[in-house]
């Protein structure tokens, strides 16, 4: 049986993880890198190790440092999160040879799905479609432009050892080729410390549709139902839901089979995601599975009450599966939001800073995860991710205006975030209709700039503050419940006088 | 009280009066009736909730889901059209991966310049029209901060 | 079809009532008194209407303030939240007459089940069994001893008008009588402006459990299984759980059943809950009918996934029902802990002040009802409820823990409240074994002192404040990332010297 | 640097050196290596999350549920054993809705004082043990504040 566990992550997933394992009544351990030694993950743990200095690939991605830190701290076993080691099966074997308990699936398993080529050939003996592809295209040019050729365009090169969109590239014309290979294979290195790229068939106006899967240690398999993932920026999701819109009982069946075979196949355990391309005439192609949780697992947990961090925790100690298939139910809709330090308006680019004003939605069916606190610097180091923003509702429709509802509550200042443009997203009809699809944002906003519904109201807000701080004694919150307002925390405010 | 705001919109010009427990607000030629009470912010009956923070000599405003930012605008300042900035800044904090061109260098637009990388994703810059490069201010490897100057352009170039 | 809601209420109720109208799209008008100008609930609307003083009786009790109010904004429908106003039918038939949609059940099923010897006498005719009483006890001394004699000892003396434990008294033995019967009527009079109270045979150990029904204006009815309420304080519900450990299908089957037949037997309308006693040979008796949205309507929200408010809103505007009984499952286990300014050392005596520090816990199946603020100052003048913590977990065990973990996450420093005594509460044997009955307090904790578990590292932490408050340079917090932290909120404190 | 703290239990004497980033405190003849680190505090490498706020001249401290009141402790002061105070105070702020005795009664222990109402609550205070009352400072209807003083008692009487 498990009895303390560390946590090789931060952010919202470490907090996430370790307070799954509080309510299980387990000891837990935190690691930090230098860059956050005052993050919110560091001060959710018993105990706190500092793995080395700011960049990942010192600290997060340091398997003697986290090996270490677990040995120190006498925690028995390891859970990864997502992202940094996760998909790492020399990681995974590290944890094993030392003694520990990996919270996941087993090396074999991560080496054989984390090779996207590997993957594709057993995904096509398990009788799973898959795009036309060229697994290990030649790096010379001409043999590159060639095998390209033959795959055919529009085609995406995709890092052959990691997901979520890094090392990833389209290319719709030969021209551009040769950069957008090397571009790729460097963010690949850089990435996943594996700089091989695979080419791939790029399916038009796709839907992006994956299932959940858990594998017990007894070779009991279910699963959770799918989730969309189709309104993406930069290749990487933005908002997930699950039921897909998209999605008939007739489609779910031949998935779900199709996914419950390739976890078959690999002999897998633990929580894992089979990824699926949803093409607009319903055929589905296997894109890769993902051998780990996911960021979007809390919209699972909101319809099916199955709690995923725990049941790898309890899977993880060699408990056999307590679910049957039928008892596995869908129920209402959830949608999710990834809340990024980046500007919506300058092409999604990264916007670290110092969160200076931070007022979370809340409410019944809301659900925040969330990794940062008041006051927090964001570091420049790691993803820009600070938190999801989840809700449950009875129907999509529901869910939806939920989750438009707790985005006008949801307050981060001092980091530029897409909430207004997330707003935008679920206010636009085809959102609302359910027509999404890999490109939505590229095709409804291919321009966005920041709304000025309230420009008026805010600029009178700002105004009164400047009043406020020249003549502090003057109108405004008075009387007995005179308390700190925001209003009253401001200082000096350089204004022009009449 | 006369108060003058800069966004990235404009100027906005206020009048802000105390009267008692609410101020009278003026602007855009329209008065409006003010009252501040916990978070709401009570324009002529209508509650906003609103919360502020600095950002330097800027006031950030969250209101409805949306971000503003003013700053004190002063009167000896004057707004201008957008023009492309001879200076190339860095959108963020980060690290150069990539120069891709030289001083004497000239770019059409959308050209690549530099190619940085901030929070494990890879960025390019390119020019906004076309130009002749002037001044190349960082090197592959280099740290930099958010607003600092990577190089100088000489646009119509 | 409704537009525009007024919230005649206050607090966590009013906040989520509000929120609830918001995400369905009406405009929302708050009301509050002049004690609650800077209060939460007042700012959460679109527009808010000062009622009056702070005393209820001049402003939430005031209903021609309430009907002003509304049709000053245009309001087209009141919802009345709970306590208060919520079951005065008068109330309900001002709000009718005005032209208004009341949310709520009809004047008529308000009168007959806010009669509680009437609605003894419907149970009756409806075949529901009831405990002993006398309806209309005498108030001459004498006479009242003779009638107590024939409902026999113990015995309750309960407030005609109201519920919630206001004007209730147990009385065991016949010289008490008098002076309970007095106090209990005071009481009565006082919060619900009906000084009448009637006597009731008590039942020993009686789990409090209770059916919550939804019925539309075109007949239909249906329940959502059922609450148990048993850990009281003061006469007061401070623990609320659903499913209720002690209810097999079968009781649930006949329990819901009755509620039903009641439901029915009054035309009942909108959201309401039927009370019974459950004795321990699973006999039950009808207690009473709460014609409102209940205080801990989020638990049953959790497991079955219907939103009463929502619900409640949609029934008024006259939509037929939506659901069957067979839709409506319950899935999982909710827990709701009533967080009020409150000692339990000192017999849960009320304490008011002003909350300076507020952190609410989070994270997956933990919902918090708020309404308070940090900064906030409670009034003196209203119900000491600062806000409900409900928890949802996969089985009882799992919302046990997980409530155990959000009440230790849970910070507010400023009022004391019961969160220490809760979590011994909910640690206790008794309650894990789920032995909850309505003397479970007076048996298990007769006498309660805080715990101390952590005393010397809080006194380590007020220390270290004091040390830095003198030498503000000290270590602690450093480097890029020092920001604004307790512990550099700090200033004078007085100390002795070495 | 010593400080002495004070609660409902009893005198904490503790012994606080800054010593670098950390802090080595000295409580009950232990040492303990202590450090702050966001919202944990970090006692001898455990964490504990730990708020506070002021209460008058008290710190009031919140740690895994529990609620702890420190006032700061001068020596001059010396603990008393608990004794029934002569005094009958508020234990919050509310109404009175009877005063049940007068000057001069003698009352046993549990007899009834006064009714008070607060946050829509009835409550009688009840003597602590046998006494005589000697002034009564209050009369049915007053709005009272929490500890103020509502009658004098003498006990033994």
């Amino acid at each position: 049986m498990i009895k303390r566990v560390l946590v090789a992550n931060r952010g919202e997933i470490a907090i996430r993880i370790l307070r799954g394992c509080r309510e299980m009544g387990l000891s837990t351990v935190a690691v930090y890198s230098e860059a956050d030694a005052e993050a919110p993950h560091r001060a959710a743990a018993d105990q706190a190790v500092c793995i080395g200095p700011p960049p990942s690939s010192e600290s997060y991605l340091n398997i003697t440092k986290l090996i270490g830190a677990a040995k120190h701290t006498g925690a028995d076993a390891i859970h990864p999160g997502y992202g940094f080691l996760a998909e790492n099966a020399a990681f995974a074997q590290a944890v094993i040879d030392a003694g520990l308990i990996f919270i996941g699936p087993t090396p074999a398993a991560i080496e054989s799905m984390g090779d996207k080529t590997n993957a594709r050939r057993m995904a096509v003996a398990a009788g799973v479609p898959v795009v036309p592809a060229d697994e290990a295209p030649p790096t010379e040019p001409a043999a590159l432009t060639a095998a390209a050729g033959k795959v055919g365009y529009p085609l995406l090169i995709k890092a052959a050892a990691g997901g979520g969109g890094k090392g990833m590239r389209i290319v719709r014309q030969a021209v551009h080729l040769i950069e957008a290979f090397a571009a790729a294979g460097r963010e690949a290195l850089s990435a996943f410390g594996d700089g091989r790229v695979f080419l791939e068939r790029y399916v038009e106006r796709p839907r992006h549709v994956e299932v959940q899967i858990l594998a017990d240690h007894h070779g009991n398999v279910v699963h959770l139902g799918e989730r969309e993932c189709s309104i993406q920026r930069r290749h990487q999701k933005i908002i997930e839901e699950t039921p897909s819109p998209a999605v008939s009982p007739a489609i779910r069946r031949a998935m779900t089979d199709a996914a419950l075979a390739i976890a078959r196949a690999v002999n897998y355990r633990n929580a894992g995601t089979v990824e699926f391309l949803l093409a607009p005439d319903d055929s589905f192609y296997f894109l890769e599975v993902n051998t780990r949780l996911q960021v979007e697992h809390p919209i699972t947990e909101l319809v099916t009450g199955i709690d995923l961090v725990q049941a790898q925790l309890r899977i993880a100690q060699g408990e056999p599966l307590w679910l049957r298939q039928e008892d596995i139910v869908a129920r209402g809709h959830a949608i999710e939001c990834r809340i990024c330090a980046e500007d919506p308006a300058q092409q999604f680019f990264p916007s670290p800073g110092t969160i200076t004003r931070l007022r979370e939605p809340r409410g019944p069916g809301v659900r925040v995860d969330s990794g940062v606190a008041e006051g927090f610097t964001v570091p420049i180091f790691y993803d820009p991710m600070l938190a999801k923003l989840a809700v449950w509702g009875e129907t999509r429709e529901a869910a939806r205006r939920r989750m438009i509802t707790a985005l006008r509550d949801y307050v981060i200042l001092g980091c530029t975030t897409a909430i207004p443009f997330l707003i935008d997203v679920l206010e636009h009809t085809a959102f609302s209709e359910g027509a999404t699809q890999t490109h939505f944002i590229a095709e409804h906003f291919p321009k966005w700039e920041n709304p000025q519904r309230h420009r008026h109201i805010a600029a009178i807000a700002a105004a009164i503050e400047a009043q406020r701080a020249k003549q502090p004694s003057a109108a405004g919150t008075s009387g007995p419940h005179q308390v700190a307002t925001p209003w009253q925390t401001l200082g000096h405010w350089r204004v022009g006088e009449a | 009280m006369k108060i003058s705001l800069r966004d990235q919109h404009g100027v906005i010009e206020l009048d802000v009066r105390a009267d008692g427990d609410r101020y009278v607000v003026e602007i855009d030629g329209h008065t409006h009736e003010v009252r501040l009470h916990g978070e709401a912010l009570v324009v002529d009956g209508h509650q906003h909730t609103v919360a502020t923070a600095r950002d330097g000599q800027a006031r950030l405003v969250a209101i409805g889901g949306e971000v503003h930012r003013f700053e004190p605008h002063s009167g000896a300042e004057h707004t201008m059209e957008h023009v492309a900035a001879p200076e190339v800044t860095a959108p963020m904090p980060g690290k150069i991966l990539q120069v891709l061109v030289q001083v004497g260098d000239k770019v059409a637009v959308g050209d690549g310049l530099v190619v940085l990388e901030a929070m494990k994703m890879e960025t390019r810059l390119s020019a906004e029209a076309a130009a002749t490069v002037r001044e190349v201010r960082v090197a592959a490897g280099d740290m930099i901060n958010g607003g600092q100057v990577l190089m100088v352009l000489e646009y119509g170039g």
